[in-house]
């Protein structure tokens, strides 16, 4: 995969993958050795966000900053004071941005924070999550992440997958999805993700068909309470 | 001989509930009669409050529904956002509109809801026998202000129309009377502007009618129509206070 | 000549019609008393009414039609 | 129509909109918000109304008023609004007028918190409001489900006449699952309602929508009525899913998220040679008894369990009525019971009945 920028902000639709994206990248970054910061940003949703995977996050050595009372029972979108240092931590600094221009707003107020410094945005999508499943919609959504966050998205992660439904052929088929809203916003795909713990790679290029993207496997966190390993 | 007046058509024959002398019946007229002289009674639907009123629902002749106390402009603005076509007016007390309904009737004024709110002022709790309303008069005795409302303790009336003027939603907010021959007939044409606005799909439009209540003010007919002219219209002068179709006071 | 009927039975004897009347020619009945029990109002000298409808205007039963 | 993955909240608004509601009247209350936001986005563009009200209060009554005038209506909120909606679902079962309303649930009781709960199981098939009535109330536990369901909702609800609930709660309205929408081609009054206050158009007497009757006997006469038509609905309505119940020992009945929970334990017992099983219920009232009443003679004991302190519980001991043990497991304040913490319990009981 191509070498993203320090500071890395994930953003995209309500339930694209965000989260579970922003959990794996962390992962891998910091299995490659370099310090990883991951900034929880949802004041959003109330919950699947990636500070509930703090415990595991910070066995690995990764720094994660939350909102105050993420994961509370209290439904108030505080900062905390770490949020404004995240953007000049050494290493990777991830952010993990709630959905839809409504998340990204909540990007605006750092504004200043980003001026100057180099960024990667990754807009993530999922083509079979309704609402985006069309290309001009997946287009539209981005257009308004981007005035929103006042910030400009630099690739684009297709992270389609159809929860327990996901198969090979689902991967596959969603390339051309992909190419289609790289084609409509003029970005590049940075990779194409698939379930590991469900799929092989072999899997996907026995579909026939022809593979252009860079595959990136992702573990699944993002989990409801009752699905067990 | 011609007849010159007569029951409009859109009340029912039904005899009303009020007690004698209260000028409830003179409003329920003018509403009717506005409604047969625009035609509209096919396509009215009104709302009924909690209250004495409440069961103009038998009285009016268009299609009515009875709200929850104080709601009835939250029920009005589902009807006419339901059937935008049809005119729906609302037919209020003061606890109903100026108390338990407050938020309801501002933000159907705020959101400049296309209904009509007829608003009786009687400055009273007449239904349930006579208590301090949110428009009694400071030092009316009430059976809940026994010593008279104080103001320090029980804080002071409620003007509606004054402060749904300030509201940008508002098309029209006039205050008028029932106490004598001219002022019911003023009474009538601040009605027929009211529903007329609705038609015009001008906004919000109110008319508050300073109203009697001989049985809880333990006056008769025409003494209550006296002691509304001495109390009640110095503390709630008559007059328009908002109409986006003319002057304002 | 103009005419204001009374419903009796409609009539509440509130005595709004009495006080409107410029012509003064309305009383309540000093000795009748309706099904509803008040004494309602009537006309002492129809020949007098002007048909101005003031009577009419302040009834709270719409228990009065005028004719002119 | 292929999957797509939705939100919970999603899928409930956009199987309104599929079931023919055009009028929506919603207040911001997490976690059901994404609901109204949905409608927000998408009625404008398909000619139907969604409005913010200024309360849970006065979005109850635009239903109610909407729903006077004869056309489909819902709104969503989370459990302290529902609290405030209870007054309109009174008014509005007193009058005979249909409605969906959708509690996605939260901890309680006051403000209590945003994490999932079910705990206001009494609120919905108890008391929802003042007098005698009841509500149609509908329990989904996936997303599938939530969909097919409010269909469902506003059928019963046109149907019968009366206030339908959605009892979800936090966890199925914010999580994402994959979903097949029914195509539909319902308008916005799919039934002929002659009683609807819509405008007489000179064309028949006048309609009134009223809860108010003057003589204690009307009234009594009019209530009896509907409890005779809940008696229909008793008889007709009861819905619940059975996984694993024809050889269990043991019954877990569960509805909603802690049904999924239940599920992954019955599983795991089953592996460990116990045999559990799970009663689903779907409607919560009508409760589904006849589902019950089929394995109490086999069954060793029943396990409830809720995201609460004990309130279905109530339903299942009236149907087993003290032939069987009936167990109860429960967490609260927001806490999803994990599948392990439920197979303890199942653990416990066989233990118990050997």
């Amino acid at each position: 995969m191509k070498r993203l920028k320090k500071i890395i902000i994930i953003c995209g639709h309500y339930g694209s993958g965000k989260t579970n994206f922003a959990v794996n990248l962390a992962v891998d970054l910091r299995k490659q050795g370099y310090p990883v910061t991951l900034t929880d940003m949802d004041i959003v949703n109330p919950y699947f966000r990636s500070s509930d995977h703090s415990e595991m996050l910070d066995s690995k050595g990764i720094k994660v900053i939350a909102p105050v009372y993420a994961n509370t029972n209290l439904d108030a979108p505080a900062i905390p004071a770490e949020m404004y240092s995240a953007f000049d931590r050494s290493g990777y600094s991830l952010f993990d941005m709630g959905g839809d221009d409504a998340g990204a707003t909540v990007m605006g107020q750092f504004f200043r924070n980003i001026t100057g410094k180099e960024y990667d945005m990754l807009y993530v999508i999922n083509g079979k999550r309704a609402m985006i499943e069309n290309v001009h919609d997946a287009a539209e959504m981005l257009y308004s992440i981007e005035s929103a966050s006042r910030l400009k998205a630099t690739y684009i992660v297709n992270n389609t997958h159809l929860k327990d439904y996901t198969d090979a052929k689902t991967i596959l088929e969603s390339m051309e999805y992909a190419e289609k809203v790289s084609e409509a916003v003029n970005l590049p795909i940075l990779c194409t993700t698939y379930p590991v713990s469900m799929i092989k790679e072999q899997e996907i290029s026995a579909t026939g068909g022809i593979i252009t993207q860079h595959l990136y496997p992702v573990e699944v966190f993002v989990k409801t309470p009752w699905e067990v390993n | 001989m011609a007849v010159v007046f007569q029951k409009p058509q859109a009340l029912l024959d039904v005899p009303f509930t009020y007690c004698p002398g209260c000028t409830h019946g003179i409003i329920h007229r003018l509403v009717a009669e506005t409604i047969d002289e625009l035609g509209i009674e096919g396509h009215t639907v009104g709302v009924a409050p909690v209250g004495c009123s409440v069961m103009n629902y038998n009285f009016f002749a268009c299609d009515m529904v009875q709200a929850p106390h104080g709601r009835a402009p939250a029920v009005a603005t589902g009807l006419k956002r339901a059937i935008p076509e049809n005119i729906v007016f609302t037919y209020q007390g003061d606890g109903d509109l100026a108390a338990i309904g407050t938020a309801e009737t501002v933000h159907a004024a705020v959101r400049g809801e296309n209904i009509t709110v007829v608003f009786v002022n009687n400055a009273i709790y007449g239904m349930t026998g006579g208590q301090m309303a949110p428009t009694s008069l400071p030092n009316q005795v009430t059976q809940t202000t026994p010593y008279g409302r104080d103001t320090s303790y029980s804080g002071h009336p409620i003007r509606v129309c004054e402060m749904l003027a300030t509201l940008e939603g508002t098309a029209l907010a006039q205050r008028v009377s029932v106490d004598n021959v001219k002022n019911v007939q003023n009474a009538k044409k601040a009605i027929k502007k009211a529903f007329t606005y609705q038609i015009e799909k001008r906004g919000f439009s109110i008319v508050e009618v300073l109203s009697t209540c001989p049985t809880n003010w333990g006056l008769d007919a025409q003494e209550s129509l006296q002691w509304l002219r001495d109390n009640m219209i110095p503390y709630y002068p008559l007059g328009v206070y908002k109409d986006v179709g003319g002057t304002t006071k | 000549m103009a005419k204001a009927i009374i419903d009796e039975t409609k009539c509440k004897g509130c005595g709004l019609c009495v006080a409107a009347c410029p012509r003064k020619i309305l009383v309540l009945s000093p000795d009748k008393i309706n099904s509803k029990g008040y004494r309602p109002a009537q006309v002492v000298d129809q020949s007098k009414c002007t048909g101005c409808a003031s009577c009419a205007i302040m009834c709270p039963d719409v228990a009065i039609t005028v004719e002119r | 129509m292929a999957k797509v993955l939705m939100k919970g909240n999603e899928a409930l608004a956009e199987a309104a909109i599929m079931a023919g509601c055009r009028h929506f009247f919603g207040y911001p209350i997490t976690p059901q918000t994404e609901l109204a936001a949905y409608m927000a986005k998408k009625m404008p563009k398909i000619g139907g109304v969604y409005l913010q009200a200024e309360s849970e209060i006065a979005a109850i009554n635009m239903v109610l008023g909407a729903s006077a005038a004869g056309k489909r209506a819902m709104t969503s909120s989370s459990s302290p609004g529902i609290s405030l909606k209870s007054e309109g679902i009174s008014y509005i079962a007193g009058s005979d007028l249909p409605a969906v309303i959708v509690n996605v649930q939260r901890g309680g009781p006051g403000l209590g918190g945003i994490q999932p709960s079910q705990a206001d199981y009494w609120q919905a098939t108890r008391a929802t409001g003042h007098g005698d009535f009841h509500l149609m109330v509908y329990a989904p536990s996936t997303v599938q489900e939530m969909t097919d369901l409010v269909a469902l909702a506003f059928d019963n609800a046109d149907k019968y006449r009366m206030p339908v609930m959605i009892l979800s709660d936090g966890m199925l309205g914010q999580m994402m699952e994959p979903v097949e929408l029914k195509t539909a081609n319902a308008t916005d009054c799919p039934i002929e309602k002659p009683w609807a206050a819509c405008g007489h158009r000179n064309s028949r007497p006048h309609n009134v929508i009223n809860s108010l009757y003057l003589t204690p006997q009307a009234l009594e006469e009019l209530v009896k009525k509907r409890y005779e038509k809940y008696e229909v609905i008793k008889k007709e309505e009861q819905m619940a899913d059975e996984y694993l119940t024809d050889d269990a020992d043991i019954i877990l009945v569960a509805y909603g998220a802690s049904s999924r929970i239940c599920r992954t334990a019955v599983n795991t017992a089953r592996k460990e040679g116990i045999k559990a099983g799970l009663i689903r219920p779907i409607t919560l009232w009508p409760y589904p008894a006849k589902y019950i009443e089929k394995h109490i003679a086999h069954a060793k004991a029943f396990l409830c369990v809720e995201m609460s302190m004990g309130q279905m519980v109530d339903d299942v001991r009236l149907c087993v009525n003290g032939r069987k043990p009936v167990a109860f497991y429960g967490r609260t304040g927001g806490i999803i019971p994990a599948p392990d913490e439920v197979l303890n319990e199942i653990r416990k009981l066989t233990g118990g009945v050997k």
